[in-house]
């Protein structure tokens, strides 16, 4: 399905999703909250299918986080970037993994480096930093005075 | 009906680990397959590809003259911060005031080898040398000064 | 640890495999939950060799940033590079000349080779087998000599800038490449030999492992690994770069899902490689190397996004650009780290000879999976 | 001619003749002694580098090539290097044991030695139930193994030595019949006795069919009885990193190591024995020109090279073969080689009876 297509027929199903110009792909903006029933309609209407969660991750605004999920199509091989923006202080967002499995481990990972918290996430834990360890690494805020190499 | 897929069975499985065994034997057999190089014996006829990229060295003439500025580029192009160039002044006769590098320090133990410097140099005076063996007992030994004792500027580059 | 051990029932015996184990190949650290023999539960820990790429290329411009990806999957350093500079390129909306993008293609498929062969002798060395591991390391050793000739190292060469390659072909390249292409097809047989006829590597490898079309797409797997299962998904074929939308190769799919259709996905595909290059060597165009570009590369204000075929998967490169000399975030998106985890739904219930055979068939590199 | 037989023998009578024969006897105890020690020794250095060369050029490599001349003392540099470590007991091993395993490994290893006839009138022991003591002994060294798992308090450890029981249990049957096969050929279970009959030709010529097929089930149990590759579960280096001996070092982890090798060598020592005629040199029939040439190679290189040889095709399955799985390995033995052997058996029993050999 062309851009324009997905475009028209995700308004008609999804009234609160806005888009933003720019990319190869649609780039779609959802509201935090309306998230897990954007990804729901994407996953399960007939035409979306959209089954295959390429890449999950998060940007730092220093204002807001951005999650950033790609999603593709494996039957009819069109994909979209669906966006949301989360607040920084208190960064949660629900939990896509129980639709695609793969977002387990890499909302693992997004928690691990940005803190971000995927509400009824199975086993939301620290994936590659120690489990002791303090601050949210990939934020840009983040400063490690014992770690950090200066040339 | 169950005997001969049995035997049959039994006698694939025993022919697929003959032809392995006869691959093997076929190695043992003929010792001219043997690939190992006996490293440090063979120095003297060890091939090194001529674009190997062992350290980066500064090319110096005859005259003991090099090509580099001193611009710094190299130094801007490098993602490690192996590159530190320190500049002074020459006063030529005429009496004005000229730049030339004072001491090119190139730190080995942070090189990547990733050819970027190269590459960003405007009059070719830096070149990656073939050399591989690196190791010292003093890891202060390889913080290099690239440039050679009273070496100056080729005539006509800028 | 603790935590772990209060979780399971009396009776199971808790393992680490790893982060030092042969098996894994690196850092990866494995814990697996045993009952007897059979395994009940693994869970990766990983951050054993997490260097933080994605922070460091923050700090590093369009140009420098490229090299670093070669420590990401080493084993594919070409594939990599390749995919960072296509996504500057993007950005720039710049396009390398013809003769670049044929040398960087014949470069990909070189490395694809070179990681598979690899990946082959390792997997038969998890199965107990030592002598493939050698004998594997003969052709690819061919292979890293192409590369030290024409890029100047072996494994991480940083060979592919925006706009096209860093240096002119080796004049003797098109000579060594074919003597490679000769040497492989003679000693061919011998793999089939060796190791794919044998029965015991059958019964070790079939229906060991298996992963359903719909668990591999849910789990995201790519590569090799989504191909075994039944989904297309070779990048290459979906979303051509580069030239490979005029080369003729085949996507590989077996239908099984285990461990055996991932070994023989790889296997063909290394026939399909050495396909490509030869339809490629003959022909490469004459030209420039490189475009033109600016000394300082500066991409314009956006999102860009560019996806290849590693040899393990989908490498994604996600460049989020400010309008900057650096980065603003960058995300690569690696093909381990999604088939890692569907390792655990591949292997409950097997044995812990079957985990070892299932992790070598998902060709993990750690520090693809870590960055 | 100066042969092992009479060296023994001047021995034997030079003690005899100067001492009362109770010293002698005991001088003779001391003298096997050291001897079966020194051959150990001797043997575990040498089949040890023998495999490392074996496997280098099966993987074209060049294998040890540093000390000495083609690197033959290397595993003497080794050994010397592991005695000069540090022997570490893991925390919470249980200490008495975990030192007691590489010993029991060692000394079953040793035991298994009395009955093997080096070369003609060349043997410790000749004990009129020879084959059966070899069969008791050999499944003794399970002990020290699971002894070892047990002790390390490592779950490596104890998983693989779990696994060699299981192992050397089922693996002891086939081993058994097959070897069943040579007695009911020979009707003696002598070892002495069964080399004597085949005087006129070796047991895998003279029997044909049967005794091809005990050959080979018999070398397949005995490569799994000694923990080798495609069998080596007890170690499986890729899945238990070191097996049983994960947490041993130092010298008591060579004692392990020496006691494979020795294994390695006893087995095929049997195997040549049984089926090989031990030190019988090769006699064709009625060709006794070849005969009388074959006779004047010295019984006792006759049988290390049977015995070499054997070792070395045990030695090429490792450097070829994949592992197999414990489950795949536990079916091989129950589900193929038992039925087989034991089909075997009667047929063997059938020529016997028929006199179908030659």
């Amino acid at each position: 399905m062309l851009n324009e297509d997905l475009k028209s027929k995700l308004v008609e199903i999804l009234p609160l999703i806005s888009f933003e110009d720019g990319g190869e792909w649609l780039n779609a903006y959802v509201p935090p909250e309306e998230l897990l029933a954007c990804v729901n309609q994407l996953r399960a209407t007939p035409g979306f299918d959209f089954d295959y969660l390429f890449c999950l991750t998060c940007i730092d605004w220093k204002t807001h986080f951005t999650m950033v999920y790609h999603f593709s199509s494996t039957l009819h091989r069109h994909n979209i970037v669906i966006k949301a923006r989360i607040d920084r202080m208190n960064p949660e967002i629900e939990t896509v993994s129980h639709i695609w499995r793969t977002a387990e481990m890499l909302e693992r990972e997004v928690y691990d480096l940005f803190g971000v918290v995927f509400r009824h996430h199975p086993d939301l834990r620290r994936l590659i930093m120690p489990d002791d360890w303090q601050g949210w690494p990939l934020r840009k805020d983040f400063e490690d005075p014992v770690n950090m190499i200066k040339l | 009906m169950f005997l001969k897929d049995y035997i049959k069975d039994v006698y694939g499985a025993v022919s697929s680990l003959l032809k392995g065994m006869r691959m093997t034997g076929y190695y043992f057999t003929h010792h001219k397959e043997i690939i190992t190089e006996q490293y440090p014996d063979n120095r003297e006829t060890l091939k090194i590809a001529d674009r190997f990229r062992g350290e980066v060295v500064l090319l110096h003439d005859e005259n003991n003259e090099h090509a580099c500025t001193g611009c710094s580029a190299c130094e801007i192009a490098c993602p490690n911060g192996t590159i530190k160039i320190i500049n002074k002044f020459d006063i030529s006769p005429e009496g004005k005031k000229k730049k030339a590098i004072d001491t090119f320090v190139y730190h080995l133990e942070l090189c990547t080898m990733c050819n970027l410097c190269i590459e960003a140099c405007p009059t070719d005076a830096i070149k990656m040398a073939q050399t591989f063996e690196h190791s010292v007992y003093d890891r202060s030994k390889l913080t290099k000064k690239l440039n050679n004792e009273g070496s100056k500027l080729r005539e006509g580059i800028e | 640890m603790i935590e772990e051990i209060g979780r399971t029932t009396e009776g199971d015996l808790i393992i680490n495999i790893g982060p030092q184990h042969p098996a894994t190949h690196g850092v990866l650290h494995l814990v697996i939950t045993l009952n007897g023999e059979t395994i009940k539960k693994v869970e990766p820990h990983l951050g054993y060799i997490h260097r933080s790429i994605e922070k460091m290329c923050e700090s590093l411009s369009y140009r420098q940033f490229i090299y670093v990806t070669s420590r990401m999957d080493y084993l594919s350093s070409h594939i990599n590079n390749h995919a960072c500079a296509l996504c500057v390129e993007k950005g720039l909306q710049i396009e390398p000349p013809q003769r670049a993008q044929y040398i960087r293609v014949i470069m990909d498929e070189l490395t694809r080779i070179a990681s598979h062969e690899l990946w082959w002798g390792a997997m038969a060395m998890d199965l107990g087998a030592f002598t493939p591991f050698f004998h594997a390391f003969r052709e690819r050793e061919t292979i890293t000599d192409i590369m030290e000739k024409t890029c100047g190292a072996r494994l991480t060469m940083n060979y592919m800038v925006p706009g096209g390659v860093m240096a002119e072909l080796h004049p003797g390249f098109q000579r060594d490449v074919e003597r490679f292409i000769q040497l492989y097809k003679s000693k061919f047989e011998e793999y089939s030999e060796l190791v794919t006829g044998n029965v015991i590597f059958q019964n070790r490898m079939k229906s060991v492992g298996v992963l359903s079309k719909e668990d591999a797409i849910s789990y995201g797997c790519s590569g090799p690994v989504g191909r075994a299962s039944g989904v297309s998904c070779d990048i290459r074929k979906l979303y051509p770069y580069d030239i490979y939308n005029k080369v003729e190769f085949d996507e590989i799919t077996e239908t099984e899902g285990d461990s055996y259709a991932r070994y023989v996905v790889r296997l063909k595909e290394i026939q399909q490689s050495i396909r490509i290059i030869e339809q490629l060597l003959g022909n490469i165009p004459e030209g420039d190397f490189q475009a033109k570009t600016k000394a300082v590369l500066k991409l314009p204000k956006g999102e860009f996004y560019q996806r290849v075929e590693t040899a393990r998967g989908e490498l994604g490169v996600y460049i989020v650009s400010e309008g900057g000399t650096t980065p603003y975030r960058i995300k690569f998106r690696s093909p381990g780290f999604s088939n890692l985890s569907a390792l655990e739904h591949m292997v409950k219930g097997l044995k812990i000879g079957d985990l070892i055979a299932a992790m070598g068939s998902l060709d993990l590199v750690i520090p693809d999976i870590d960055r | 001619m100066l042969s092992l037989e009479n060296i023994t023998r001047i021995i034997h009578e030079w003690l005899n003749s100067h001492f009362n024969p109770a010293i002698a006897l005991d001088t003779e105890f001391v003298l096997v002694g050291v001897a079966s020690i020194t051959l150990f020794a001797l043997l575990g250095l040498s089949l040890v580098w023998m495999e490392r060369k074996v496997a280098a050029v099966m993987q074209i490599r060049l294998g040890p090539n540093r000390v000495g001349p083609k690197g033959i003392f290397q595993t003497t540099a080794d050994t010397l290097k592991l005695l000069m470590k540090e022997g570490l007991v893991p925390d919470g091993a249980d200490k008495f044991l975990f030192n007691l395993a590489p010993f029991i490994v060692m000394i079953v290893a040793m035991l298994i030695l009395a009955p093997i006839a080096f070369a003609k009138n060349f043997q410790i022991w000749d004990i009129n139930i020879g084959v059966l003591y070899l069969s008791a002994i050999s499944s003794l060294s399970v002990i020290g193994i699971l002894m070892a798992g047990w002790a390390s308090n490592s779950k490596y450890s104890l998983l693989g030595a779990m696994r060699s029981g299981a192992q050397i249990v089922s693996y002891e049957l086939s081993a058994g019949l097959s070897v069943l096969s040579i007695v009911v050929l020979t009707g003696s279970l002598s070892i002495k006795d069964i080399i004597l009959s085949q005087q006129n030709g070796w047991w895998i010529f003279k029997a044909h069919i049967p005794a091809l097929i005990s050959f080979i089930i018999f070398i397949i149990a005995v490569t799994a009885e000694t923990n080798r590759a495609p069998f080596d579960m007890a170690e499986a280096e890729s899945e238990l990193t070191a097996g049983f001996h994960t947490e041993y070092s130092g010298m008591r982890f060579a004692l392990f190591f020496l006691a494979e090798y020795i294994n390695i060598f006893i087995v095929c020592a049997i195997g040549a024995t049984l089926f090989f005629g031990g030190w019988m040199p090769l006699h064709i029939g009625s060709w006794q020109a070849f005969n009388h040439i074959m006779d004047y190679i010295p019984s006792s290189i006759w049988f290390l090279g049977k015995t070499i040889g054997l070792i070395f095709l045990i030695m090429w399955f490792r450097w070829t073969f994949p592992r197999l799985r414990i489950d795949q390995l536990l079916n091989l033995e129950w589900k193929y080689l038992l039925p087989i052997s034991m089909f075997n058996l009667l047929l063997t029993s059938l020529v016997a009876i028929m006199g179908w050999y030659f």
